[in-house]
């Protein structure tokens, strides 16, 4: 069909508009809006003891200052607990201006309010806080030592403690002729888009409505959470998600501070206030996440097969709980990758220290864990002396065993039940993409030669799409053109294209006859977010429905005007024509006309539509029982749990004998999301992932020193990678359905990013011949690791 | 991150210049490339009550060479000094070492005197200054005074630019005949600060044997740190010199500092390995040159 | 930040001992101290004009003294805060007689450095920190071997502007070297303080023993 | 104390007088005083890249910039990389065939760096084409695609020239 879109590698529609700077990100609008800025906190631990503002009193253009003493009630309360959880026993959250007491370097003290950004700082420098300063709580072993407390009712700094077990793994693993112990550890890094957040609030006094543009990931639970916060009735509150410069989580996060202060403010002062985030400030007072200290006890046989696996791990979750355990609740379950030991145990806390809060960051969670498993994977191999690809093959679950219940519970509550996914296929892909069987010989020249060259191999699986629902709308228009809306949000996924693809298809028009709009509540109020690989997932499906439901109407109606049987009509080209005859047709454009019965016409198209020109039965109502006029339809997706994405990665590095810098010299990624709606978007979804990883594994982390000091809160020392550190990609693509949704779609945003710190740990173990066991690495640790290797084996 | 107020002015010559920085005293900044300057003052960690835009002043800009070297004057750009031929015949190091400072963004703005007169014990000029026995010109109103970099580098993040003066120009001396330079470098990431890196002079005798060798090295301490590896090497063949034994000598004068990037043993191990690596290569140079 | 040194000053203790009890003597040796008061039982405000370049910073820096074991050791902490950031200092400070009957000096701080600063920059802090004691030390030193003239002549280092130092390009990170500076300058003011505050001690307890 | 000045640029061809303070930062001057926001912040001190603007044909970080110290330049940004009937310039374009760009953001200060570029070099090889970039922080794409961009746009500048 001449307008088939799915599964083609369509350019972007998004793209003139942002290439030619016309995009609208949040500092792009509200030009005349009064700025907010913020005085936030210099210790790590600390009470509040004085706010003195006199100074800032005569700065000029100061509009306000507010303290934590001038917020209303419901304002002046903690910030919602997000996700709560049974296991959540002491779930903390963050007041919107701290009252009393800081827990981390950047917490939000006073909120000035001024004609424009460079005052509203003069003023923000003017303002003193006098402080007691209290010892902190930093790092996960003094978390656990718990000698300090983050919160005084916190009893071991410990936020949630959550077992799961499959089986019985203690008894397993005493049964295991042979068993291993390894301790893992992952550093902090964060999500860092380029565009930090941002808020701008306008309040219609007249109307008592206030409008609110957030770069955000989830604008219809933000509404939600304005409205609470501030008491007004959901339907006197927007929020729009404009451009939004990249999210990779931390914009999932809701309501921030900002968001409610800035809405607040705008009504109190009844004008438009914006505040946008300095980079500075993104560091210290959004979120990261990623640290993790794990033990592993692995039980398994002389073949190599998983008999027992027990986890325990240690998460850092920062001063703050908003977003609930959703990110160790991820790692103890995604660890598991395509792999079915006979039984697991897993127990983690989650644990307070006087740093920025921790939420989902692109991977949430299953970077660490992906890095856990598959260590151990390597570690089985060196055990048994084994090919570490024929170790992971031994342990694959099989096509033939899906779905495969892991008898666990995911991180929406679901059963965690694999649908469907080939992994011998994938690993044989990649095998053949990166040479797997020949780089032995490859290894061995290059030593001769006094060159050190590793290949390393990782393998997960990602649960994507996750419920509870996401909505669409589909409009014909009578001028045949289509309008698509969903609620959740685009942060450069491509959804105005693989929307439209979707919807195109459907209604058999051309794509440029397509426009979609998201994360707009005025537009589509129901939606959850962007997160978790899920928007192609959900809203693909949710307008997929929609869509359909239009098409049928229309070939409906359409039938009744060609006088024949809608099973025999099909749209081509935006024309609906009885199959097989051209001359038998009627535009999708007259179908929406006619689908709205008129009795007033403003043009020639709309006459056709009023009521003397229709041939009606005078005993049937214009608009039949049951039915709506206009050609519009709204369907919802709400699958019973996630489906599950899967890929391989492989990368070749060569390690200097000397200054111990690491080159990477291929890297493979071979990926399966499923039914591919656009190929070339999930490439580069798949891409950036890499580049991600690639960051993780080499050269992002956040140093925090014992004090509590981010010590490297700017892109000065925050390494994130050039076009230099990244290699080259190369990929190949499986296609399994899902059989969970019609599209057979799986999610693909986070997938590149989750083997990273695995793959190149086993790359660079590969070619030291010695064990990596902590991410990030960089060349100062590998040359000391190295050093600490010679020692150990002179000994 | 915005700058807090200041008064600007825009002098079009250096005696306005001089006459400005004398009335300002302690309370005003030059502006030339600003690179460094306005994020400073961008996180409110700099505050000088007035900027001296030396920008617009006339012969400020150049780069002259001559039979004893090539000067630099106080607003010629990384970038000039990057792509300017006659220096790079004159002093390849210049090329050499300036190609690793940022990226061409930054150098494109970013001015050579600057970054000498900033003094980071990170920034390659200033080894290359102190490597090659260069000078920087300061003048204040009345008076000038020229500097080689022993005097002019004081501390980290300390020249001796002192209250009313302008560094109006700094001087490298011409490589010698029969003399090979290189550079050697290894930072984080592309264009980022250098972990260590070095630059290394080999000079060689009319047997084409290596007569002199010395190197400079940033990142390794408070200044640039320069040190004579002749004994090491001397009467080596330029093609093939064992700079190892030099490499330990280095390693065994610095004694660099930990940062988050770098324990300070690896930097000294770097400056060893470096140290071999830029002399090796620079004495190959040398061995064409001498062909 | 933890900042270790010591000083060997060329003279006997007791010389040592009086020369810190001069305030006019410490005032001017110390880098950036601008004012010292007392403001309660072994606790002063102190006002330092600590920074480098452009981000010299007044700094009102809150001391206070515990453990003391005259004439042997003290431990200070003070603390300093400013719009560039804020540090937090504890300095144990030891004295024992040397050999050639000079006396031997050691200080051993551990700093918190927060704000703007903490965040942007730690590179070289150490060293500067060091190096603004060190001139401390040095300048009181020239005071016992009788070469005052020659500090008192140069502007101190911590203090000493440089106008060109910021039109630097060399790197990104340049910015947050200078902001080290402050901050470092700042904790080897406060390093230094100690030796004002030593110096006070001394005149009380002195002031208060029959001769 | 604010010190105002009244400056004169010439904007993508077009003669422009503002008034601003000498504090005001040049990135800022065009997005918020000229209404050119097509120029993005992406780090305020000079890292990432997405502010860099042309001044006299030279990439360079408008947030390191004041807007007073280029008082009668020519500033060329993202919005004047565009063909004078408003469709899209080489390298636009060539981001568009090649998916150089995902969330956009950082996007304007390639295309402002790439445009400089291959005016001085119209045909880099692909290890060129990374280096040329590496000044500019992007965390959407993983870069393959820009450098895919920047061969593409020098291919394109090639076919419009014959």
């Amino acid at each position: 069909m001449s307008t088939r879109t799915m599964g083609e590698p369509i350019a972007r529609r998004e793209d003139p508009r942002l290439l030619s700077g016309q995009g609208h990100y949040l500092d792009d609008i509200g030009h005349t809006a009064l700025a907010a800025a913020f005085v936030r906190s210099p210790h790590a631990h600390a009470q509040i003891v004085d706010i003195d503002v006199t100074d800032a009193l005569d700065v000029d253009g100061l509009m306000a200052i507010y303290t934590h003493d001038d917020l209303p009630d419901r304002l002046a309360e903690p910030l919602p607990l997000l996700i709560p959880h049974p296991s959540l026993t002491h779930g903390r959250t963050p007041y919107a201006l701290a009252k009393d007491e800081v827990n981390h370097v950047g917490e939000a003290i006073v909120m000035v309010v001024a004609a424009d950004r460079y005052l509203a700082e003069d003023a923000c420098d003017r303002i003193r806080v006098e402080y007691e300063v209290l010892p902190p709580v930093v790092g996960i072993a003094a978390a656990r030592e718990a000698s300090r407390l983050v919160h005084e009712d916190v009893p071991g700094n410990i936020a949630a403690t959550m077992v799961q077990e499959n089986g019985d793994a203690a008894a397993a693993l005493a049964a295991s002729p042979r068993v291993l112990e390894l301790d893992l550890e992952v550093e902090r890094s964060a999500s860092t888009p380029l565009e930090g957040k941002g808020v701008y609030a306008r309040w219609d006094p007249a109307d008592a409505s206030l409008r609110v543009y957030s770069s955000t990931q989830a604008s219809t639970s933000v509404r939600a959470a304005l409205a609470a916060k501030l008491g007004l009735p959901p339907n006197r509150v927007e929020v729009v998600a404009p451009d939004v410069g990249g999210g990779f989580g931390v914009k999932i996060v809701h309501p921030w501070p900002e968001e409610v202060l800035v809405s607040w403010a705008a009504i109190t002062l009844s004008r438009e206030v914006k505040w946008t985030e300095d980079r500075r400030e993104h560091f210290v007072s959004s979120a990261h996440e990623r640290s993790q200290v794990h033990h592993v006890r692995v039980g398994f046989d002389d073949d190599g097969h998983l008999l027992g696996l027990e986890v325990s791990f240690w998460h850092d979750n920062g001063a703050y709980t908003p977003y609930g355990i959703i990110v160790p609740i991820v790692t103890a379950t995604q660890l598991l990758g395509p792999y079915k030991p006979a039984a697991y145990r897993v127990e983690f806390q989650s644990l307070y220290t006087n740093t920025v809060l921790v939420t989902p960051y692109r991977g949430a969670g299953r970077p660490q864990g992906c890095f856990v498993m598959e260590r151990v994977m390597d570690a089985i191999a060196a055990e048994l002396g084994f090919d570490r690809a024929e170790v992971r093959e031994r342990n694959f679950i099989q096509p033939d065993e899906m779905p495969y219940d892991h008898g666990l519970i995911f991180q929406d509550g679901r059963p965690l039940i694999y649908d469907s996914g080939d992994y011998p296929a994938t690993l044989r892909k990649l095998k053949k993409l990166v040479g797997w069987d020949e780089f032995g010989v490859y290894r061995e020249q290059a030593r001769a030669e006094g060159r050190r060259v590793g290949i390393g191999i990782a393998c997960y699986v990602e649960g994507t799409g996750v419920g509870p629902y996401e909505g669409g709308w589909v409009k014909v228009e009578t001028d045949g053109s289509v309008v698509v809306a969903t609620g959740l949000t685009t942060q450069g996924q491509g959804h105005q294209t693989a929307f439209a693809q979707v919807a195109a298809d459907i209604l058999g028009v051309q794509l440029d006859r397509v426009s979609v709009v998201t994360g707009d509540t005025r537009r589509f109020g129901y939606a959850v977010g962007t997160f978790a690989s899920r928007a192609l997932v959900m809203s693909g499906n949710a307008i997929a429905a929609a869509a359909r439901k239009v098409r049928d109407k229309a070939l409906r109606i359409a039938g009744d005007a060609l006088e024949a049987d809608p099973r025999d009509l099909e749209i081509i080209d935006g024309v609906v024509q009885v199959r097989g005859v051209p001359t038998s047709a009627i535009p999708l454009s007259t179908v929406a006309v006619l689908s709205n019965p008129l009795r007033y016409a403003f043009d020639t198209e709309s006459a056709r539509a009023t009521q003397f020109a229709l041939p009606a039965d005078p005993d049937k109502p214009p608009v039949p029982e049951g039915e709506q006029p206009g050609l519009e339809a709204t369907g919802y997706y709400s699958p019973p749990r996630a489906t599950f994405a899967n890929g391989m990665h492989a990368v070749v590095v060569e390690t200097d004998p000397d200054t111990a810098e690491i080159r990477i010299v291929r890297y493979c990624v071979v990926h399966d999301c499923g039914t591919l709606v656009n190929p070339r978007i999930v490439e580069g979804q798949v891409h950036g992932g890499v580049a991600q990883g690639v960051g993780g594994a080499l050269y992002e982390r956040m140093v925090y020193d014992d004090d509590g000091q981010l010590l490297n809160a700017s892109f000065m020392d925050f390494l994130m990678p050039y076009s230099t550190e990244v290699p080259t990609i190369e990929t190949d693509h499986l296609e399994t359905p899902s059989p969970l949704n019609p599209l057979g779609i799986k999610g693909a945003g986070e997938a590149g990013v989750i083997p990273g710190m695995a793959v190149f740990a086993s790359a660079i173990s590969d070619a030291e011949g010695f064990p990596i066991t902590r991410m990030p690495i960089s060349p100062s640790e590998l040359f000391h690791l190295r050093r600490a290797h010679e020692e150990a084996t002179n000994r | 991150m915005k700058p807090s107020s200041f008064v600007y002015h825009r002098p079009t010559t250096i005696e306005e210049a001089l006459d400005l920085l004398a009335e300002i005293g302690s309370d005003g900044k030059v502006l030339a490339g600003g690179q460094s300057l306005v994020p400073l003052m961008s996180m409110r960690l700099a505050a000088p009550a007035h900027l001296v835009d030396v920008n617009r002043i006339d012969g400020l800009a150049g780069i002259q060479t001559d039979v004893d070297g090539v000067r630099v004057g106080a607003t010629a750009r990384h970038a000039d000094v990057e792509h300017h031929e006659a220096a790079y015949a004159a002093v390849p190091l210049l090329r050499q070492a300036v190609k690793h400072v940022a990226h061409p963004t930054i150098r494109n703005r970013g001015t050579t005197v600057g970054s000498l007169a900033h003094a980071d014990p990170s920034g390659e000029m200033t080894a290359v200054l102190a490597l090659l026995g260069g000078t920087v010109t300061l003048r204040r109103r009345g008076g000038e005074r020229r500097l080689a970099a022993g005097e002019f580098f004081v501390g980290p993040l300390e020249s001796a630019v002192g209250p009313g003066e302008l560094a109006v120009e700094a001087f490298f001396p011409r490589s010698a005949p029969r003399s090979g330079t290189a550079w050697a470098e290894v930072s984080r990431r592309h264009g980022d600060y250098a972990v260590c890196g070095v630059g290394a002079v080999v000079t060689l005798g009319e047997d084409r044997r290596v007569g002199a060798a010395k190197v400079g090295l940033i990142s390794v301490g408070p200044t640039p740190v320069v040190v004579d590896v002749t004994d090491a090497i001397v009467g080596q063949s330029a093609d093939a010199v064992e700079a190892e034994r030099a490499g330990r000598l280095v390693m065994d004068t610095v004694d660099p500092d930990a940062d988050i990037h770098a324990t300070a043993e690896y930097r000294r191990h770097l400056a060893g390995t470096l140290a071999a690596r830029a002399l090796t290569e620079a004495a190959a140079r040398a061995s064409e040159r001498a062909a | 930040m933890k900042v270790t040194g010591s000083a060997v000053l060329h003279a006997p203790r007791e010389r040592v001992w009086s020369a810190l009890q001069d305030p006019a003597v410490l005032v001017r040796t110390i880098p950036g101290c601008q004012q010292l008061e007392q403001v309660g039982p072994d606790t002063y405000r102190a006002t330092v004009l600590a920074g480098v370049a452009s981000i010299k910073g007044t700094y009102s820096g809150d001391v206070r003294l515990t453990d003391q074991a005259e004439p042997d050791s003290f431990v200070l902490h003070a603390s300093g805060a400013g719009a560039p950031g804020t540090v937090n200092a504890d300095v144990r400070v030891t004295l024992a007689d040397a050999d050639g009957g000079a006396t031997q000096l050691d200080y051993d701080a551990d700093a918190v450095v927060g704000g703007v600063i903490g965040g942007v920059g730690q590179r070289m802090i150490v060293g500067v920190a060091k190096k603004t004691a060190g001139e401390f030390f040095a300048a009181v030193d020239d005071v016992l071997t009788g070469r005052e003239e020659r500090i008192l002549r140069e502007p101190s280092v911590a203090t000493g502007t440089a106008p060109e130092v910021f039109t630097a390009p060399s790197r990104q990170r340049a910015p947050m070297s200078a902001a080290e500076m402050s901050s470092a300058a700042i904790t080897g003011a406060l390093i230094a303080l100690a030796g004002v505050v030593l110096g006070w001690l001394i005149t009380r307890r002195a002031q208060g023993r029959p001769r | 104390m604010t010190d105002v000045h009244e400056l004169a640029l010439t904007v993508n061809g077009v003669p422009r007088t503002l008034r601003v303070p000498a504090r005001r930062l040049l990135s800022d001057a065009l997005r918020h005083d000229l209404g050119l926001t097509g120029t993005h912040v992406g780090c305020e001190h000079g890292v990432c890249g997405a502010c860099t603007v042309l001044v006299d044909g030279r990439p360079v970080r408008s947030c390191l910039l004041f807007a007073v110290s280029v008082d009668g330049s020519s500033v060329t940004t993202v919005e004047g990389c565009c063909e004078p009937d408003g469709s899209l310039g080489p390298v636009q374009q060539a981001f568009w065939d090649c998916h150089g760009l995902q969330c956009g953001f950082c996007t304007p200060g390639f295309v402002t760096t790439i445009t400089a570029y291959l005016d001085e070099n119209p045909e880099p090889t692909a290890e060129e084409a990374r280096e040329a970039i590496a000044g500019n922080l992007c965390r959407c794409t993983g870069y393959q695609n820009i450098v895919a961009s920047v061969l593409r746009a020098a291919e394109i500048r090639r076919e419009a020239r014959v």
